[in-house]
């Protein structure tokens, strides 16, 4: 530690002190803006908090400008369910009877891949806190996970890191994983996509926001002791130089404690229900400077806070680094004084450590003191909120055109219908389309009692409420491959996929939560990916009817700096969410029973740029993504709800990646019943042939399973509603039990070696 | 009929243990491991969770929490005590029931729908089995795989104590498949699996899990009577 | 400040899974002179001034009550450690 | 046959939770002499025949590389053990 305490009065007195904002990632110009807004220089606590408050991760700098359009597009009537929208921790959507929801996604993808356990838990637990933060009680968790290539050695060490980090933490902190993506590319060696989604439920009432408001209240921080985690973290550039800071080594990584925060949890909802607070917040990027500044920009006056009282696990932390540090599992809450020792009480008796550092002053600024000394005196907002806006340039990159008009039609296609029959074997088994149970087996779906449906159905779907059974169903689905070709369509295509997966389960979709992983905003190029995709977004939202409530953005996701070339696909992951008046009549995936007709809905057109076979059989990526009606989304979306409400169909499956002949594969693997289909009025009716039947993946499309006795209602239904529908076929447990997936007249494929295919490929390269 | 269930710090499947007593029919009581008190219930469920983390050993910590010294008097008394997953780790860790449980022999947690043989239908906590059902019921564990050394496990064997095993497959490397045990005078069950999870049509792989609950009410009224 | 150093092993007839997945994956990186493996646990625990026998003693009963299992596990040492990290060559064995 | 002892614990800095837990437990048990707790891994090597310096320097790489994680962890000691389980008074350290 040096000497001098770098205060507010020392500040004023050494003008010319020089300082590490470079080394903090600050630009000569916002050191300057600083200045300016204080009038004098910053002093070391002060430079800290501005710098991870203005880093993109906090600020939004780069992608400002344009989130801004998902609220210009943002209608009367999407407003209708919405509590609470897009700036707080989390949206809140009123699901009804007195209930609302807050669901969010957000990414930790580069501490995943500096230490994939640690990196991963700590995504779960930070989401997770973000739901408390709102006065709700976690209910579920997703995982959205990208990797580099399936048989890269580096892949070896990341994958099975983050998926035990993911069970590790769900498992332990008590929350049923329902569902989420495993997908595996190239682009994404060396910066993996860890993107988390956590959902919480809670009544009206409790609804909490994140606002230090009453002169004389409490600001109290309870949960972990402060440690050097993180410091320089996910916020600034890792950085040693604070000129009050000694020489000391601080770890880049946040190790989770997932049995602190399960105690947390049931230690912030005994206080919420108890009455016991004004206003939380989690501490999460960038900890305390942004809690604090947060807190008090959204409140009535200004914050003092004494710094040391913050509880520390290493007593050597400086200010400046107890400011910054990202430890996990901390909370802070603003309590009356009449309420504190009552708050007191609960904390002790869930051995939770709690200290009252402060309290919301009359005046404008917060006001941080180190045993006395000011250390920090600054007006909130610029902190929180005034924080740097980039207009970056962007433009379309020369290298578009070639690459869309690179379509998959010089691809060779299996002709004979052995090589049919071996190509649905070979994508049955294909790293992004092969059973993701040995994921998924990892992470307890059962906890709560609640899971009415999760992986590997479309959705996942929990119970909110014991006595009417009223629930939820989410999605969570991104296609960087649609969104590299075309970020526009590719953007609202990943949305349409959730969208249609949430009403297969038979939930009426309602809001939506996005996570937008990109490369640098320095290249022009990513920069038009993210906008177009925004854009895309945005309007798709619109015509849907269902309006973004919250998300995350993650930019500088690539390997190198040669620009697009080492930017992982531009990946918007989307989260979908429906209701569920009675989660008793939702939909599942598979097929139970035999005899039922199959039903294929939605047309099929010769659309395979940016399709799992162009990628998994050519390792092709070129051409148009599938076109996208927006109009006919919403029309399946109602006819599928309403399916599951009229009990028309016993299964619905969506058709996305490897197009009907996966959404057949996973429909007879689930429980083994068969299928045999037919295509010859499919192939006269949509004009293509049986490769292009299988395997295109047209948008807007899903196959259900309809009881012979439903059959007539089924049809006329569809036929009323215009929505184009055939019967491809009939649920089959084959004779002598052996039941298979046969395609009349090409070929056929028994159930046992279809799951072996299956089955075998993630044991294979991760044990 | 009340059955206590105990939460201690980090217990997760706490509540779906009191839903499960209360969908068998019973009436059941919250316990908190910081009172040395069973508040007059008639049994106790330790249920399923990763009580403080389960960060030294499974079930070390609890073991020694104060509403423990009660529950083990209980037990020696003939209480009716049902371990299940962090519960049966908690009871072997107190003694109560013999052996102790590893880390699964493939290294992972696992989450997946088990089909279990009820082996003995003569403890408080199985008699509304019939010998030898065959029923299927979630486990996810880490730490499931139960030892004991060749003496003990000879003993278990020959004493018919042990309750339920494995089938399809052994899922952790539990020594003789064995997935719960119960103590000589079976009032004392331990399991691995989760039965509590699978009490309510859709919400669970079936209602096989009912039994274990149903036995203990009957078993209870029995005493009553 | 001193520092109590205490270390658990498996009992050589239980069966150590990680023990048996680190043997088995020391070949594959080119550790060949290697057996077997068995992984236990090693606490340092810190006390205010001197580590006292009568501290060794309430660290020997942690040992055997808290910090072990009898049925799974063996208490092989509990000692000072001779301070820094490194303990070898420190005494008190239990 | 010769064994070899690793040891390995959490760096200083970084948080150790499953040492939080048993630190918070042992004044509940009674044992109040202990301030902090980390706990760590302790890894048992065996060898056919004599620990040359080339097997230390192999049990050595190991540990680097496999049963550590040096994001979050230090190797805080590779040795031959002195026969025995006991290792302690037992010489090279890393
Ligand atoms: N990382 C994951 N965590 C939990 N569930 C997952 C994960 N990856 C995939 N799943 C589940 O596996 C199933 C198949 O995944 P996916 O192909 O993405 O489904 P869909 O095509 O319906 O989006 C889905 O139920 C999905 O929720
Ligand atoms: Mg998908």
């Amino acid at each position: 530690m040096s000497t001098a305490l770098d205060t507010v009065t020392r500040a004023a007195d050494t003008p010319d002190h020089p300082q590490p904002w470079k080394d903090l990632g600050l630009k000569a110009d916002e050191y300057e803006r600083i200045r300016e807004i204080l009038d004098r220089r910053p002093t070391g606590a002060e430079l800290a908090m501005y710098s991870v408050m203005w880093s993109e991760h906090c600020s939004y700098k780069s992608s400002k400008v344009h989130l801004r359009t998902f609220g210009d597009h943002v209608t009367e009537a999407m407003q209708e369910h919405l509590m609470v929208g897009i700036g707080e921790n989390a949206g809140v959507v009123d699901i009804g009877q007195g209930w609302a929801v807050t669901f969010k996604v957000e990414s930790h993808n580069h501490p995943s891949y500096i230490e994939p356990y640690q990196g991963a838990a700590t995504g779960v637990g930070g989401i997770i806190r973000d739901i408390m933060a709102m006065g709700a009680r976690p209910i579920a968790v997703m995982d959205s996970l990208r990797f580099g290539a399936i048989d890269h050695p580096d892949t070896a060490r990341v994958v099975p890191g983050v998926v035990s980090g993911v069970g590790g933490y769900g498992n332990c902190i008590g929350l049923p994983n329902i569902g989420g993506e495993v997908v595996f590319d190239p682009t994404y060696q060396g910066n993996p996509l860890v993107n988390a989604l956590c959902v919480g439920a809670l009544k009206h009432e409790d609804l909490h926001l994140a606002n230090a408001r009453g002169v004389g209240n409490l600001v109290v921080l309870f949960g972990a002791r402060t440690g050097g985690d993180g410091i320089g973290g996910v916020s600034v550039l890792a950085s040693e130089t604070f000129d009050a800071t000694g020489p000391s080594k601080r770890p880049a990584v946040q190790v989770g404690d997932p049995f602190q925060e399960k105690v947390l949890i049931e230690c912030c909802l005994e206080l919420f229900h108890a009455g016991l607070v004004e206003g939380i917040q989690d501490l999460g990027g960038a900890g305390l400077s942004c809690a604090t500044s947060e807190l008090a920009s959204a409140g009535d006056g200004g914050m003092l806070i004494h710094l040391d009282r913050v509880p520390l696990r290493d007593p050597s932390l400086s200010p400046e680094e107890i400011l910054m540090s990202e430890s996990q599992e901390r909370m802070m809450a603003v309590v009356t004084p009449a309420n504190v020792e009552a708050f007191l009480a609960v904390t002790a008796k869930w051995d939770v450590e709690a200290a009252v550092l402060g309290e919301v002053t009359d005046g404008e600024h917060l006001v941080v003191q180190w045993h006395g000394e000011t250390v920090v005196d600054v007006p909130p907002r610029t902190v929180a909120h005034d924080g740097p806006v980039y207009q970056r340039p962007y433009a379309r990159p020369e290298s578009q055109d070639a690459l869309q008009a690179d379509t998959p039609d010089r691809l060779p296609r299996p002709g004979t219908d052995e090589e049919l029959r071996a190509t649905l074997l070979r994508m049955a088994g294909s790293p992004n389309l092969s059973s993701r149970a040995w994921v998924t087996d990892q992470y307890d779906r059962y906890v709560m009692g609640g899971t009415a449906l999760a992986t590997p159905d479309d959705a996942g779907v929990v119970r909110v409420d014991e006595e009417t059974n009223l629930g939820v169903a989410l999605s969570l689905d991104g296609n960087g491959r649609f969104t590299r070709l075309d970020p526009r369509t590719g953007a609202a295509l990943s949305l349409a996929e959730a969208y249609r997966n949430v009403a297969a389960a038979g939930a009426r979709p309602l809001a939506v939560t996005d996570c937008l992983n990109f490369g640098s905003p320095e290249d022009p190029g990513v920069m038009w990916q993210f906008a177009e995709a925004v854009q895309g977004l945005a309007v798709a939202c619109e015509e849907l009817g269902v309006p973004v409530t919250g998300g995350n953005v993650s930019l500088y996701n690539q390997t190198g700096d040669d620009g697009l070339n080492s930017a992982v696909l531009p990946t918007p992951v989307i989260g979908v969410l429906g209701v569920l008046d009675d989660v008793r009549r939702r939909t599942p995936s598979g097929w139970r029973e035999a005899g039922q007709s199959v039903f294929l809905l939605g047309t099929t057109r010769d659309e395979l740029g940016g399709s799992e076979w162009a990628w998994a059989e050519h390792g092709h990526l070129g051409g148009l993504p599938p076109a996208l009606d927006l109009q006919h989304e919403k029309l399946l979306a109602d006819v599928l709800v309403q399916c599951s409400r009229d009990g028309l169909v016993d299964a619905a499956h969506d058709l996305s990646d490897g197009g009907l002949a996966q959404a057949l594969t996973e429909s007879v693997l689930r429980y083994g019943v068969g299928v045999r289909v037919g295509l010859d009025e499919l192939l006269d009716r949509d004009g293509i042939d049986a490769f292009t039947a299988l395997f295109s993946e047209s948008a807007g499309r899903a196959i259900v399973s309809v009881p012979r006795e439903e059959e007539v209602r089924f049809t006329d239904m569809c036929t009323a509603r215009g929505l184009a529908h055939l019967r491809i076929g009939v649920t089959d447990t084959g004779d002598d039990g052996q039941a298979s997936l046969d395609v009349q007249g090409r070929f056929s494929v028994p159930v046992a070696e279809l799951r072996e295919a299956h089955a075998a490929t993630l044991p294979r390269h991760f044990g | 009929m009340k059955v206590g269930v105990v939460t201690f710090p980090g217990s997760l499947d706490d509540g779906d243990a009191r839903r499960a007593v209360t969908l068998a029919g019973g009436e059941a009581v919250a316990l908190w491991h910081a009172d040395a008190d069973l508040r007059g219930v008639d049994a106790v469920v330790l249920p399923g969770g990763f009580s403080y983390g389960d960060y030294l050993r499974c079930g070390a910590i609890a073991r020694f929490a104060p509403v423990m010294s009660e529950v083990v008097r209980a037990a020696e008394g003939g209480m009716p005590v049902l371990g299940i997953c962090n519960g049966f780790q908690v009871l072997c860790e107190s003694h109560l029931l013999p052996g102790a449980l590893v880390r699964n022999d493939h290294q992972k947690f696992v989450c997946t729908d088990q089909r279990l043989r009820v082996e003995q239908t003569g403890t408080a906590w199985t008699s509304s089995f019939t010998a030898g059902q065959e029923i299927t019921i979630p486990l996810k564990n880490g730490e499931g795989g139960f030892v004991a050394d060749a003496a003990t496990l000879d003993r278990l064997e020959g004493e018919g104590r042990v309750v339920f095993r494995y089938l399809d497959g052994n899922p952790n490397g539990s020594l003789r498949d064995i997935a719960g045990i119960s103590n000589e005078r079976g009032n004392v069950v331990g399991l691995m699996p989760h039965p509590e999870h699978a009490v309510e049509e859709l919400f669970g792989p079936g209602l096989d899990g009912l039994g274990l609950f149903t036995s203990v009410l009957s078993a209870g009224l029995g005493a009553i009577a | 400040m001193g520092r109590v150093v205490i270390d658990v092993m498996p009992k050589p007839e239980i069966l150590d899974p990680q023990g048996k997945a680190v043997v088995g994956a020391l070949p594959r990186l080119g550790f060949d002179r290697f057996t077997g493996v068995r992984q236990g646990k090693r606490f340092e625990l810190e006390v205010e001034g001197e580590v006292t026998p009568e501290v060794l003693e309430q660290a020997r009963r942690a040992a055997e009550t808290l910090l072990s299992n009898p049925v799974i596990e063996d208490v092989v040492s509990v000692r000072e450690a001779s301070g820094g990290r490194d303990d070898a060559g420190a005494g008190a064995d239990a």
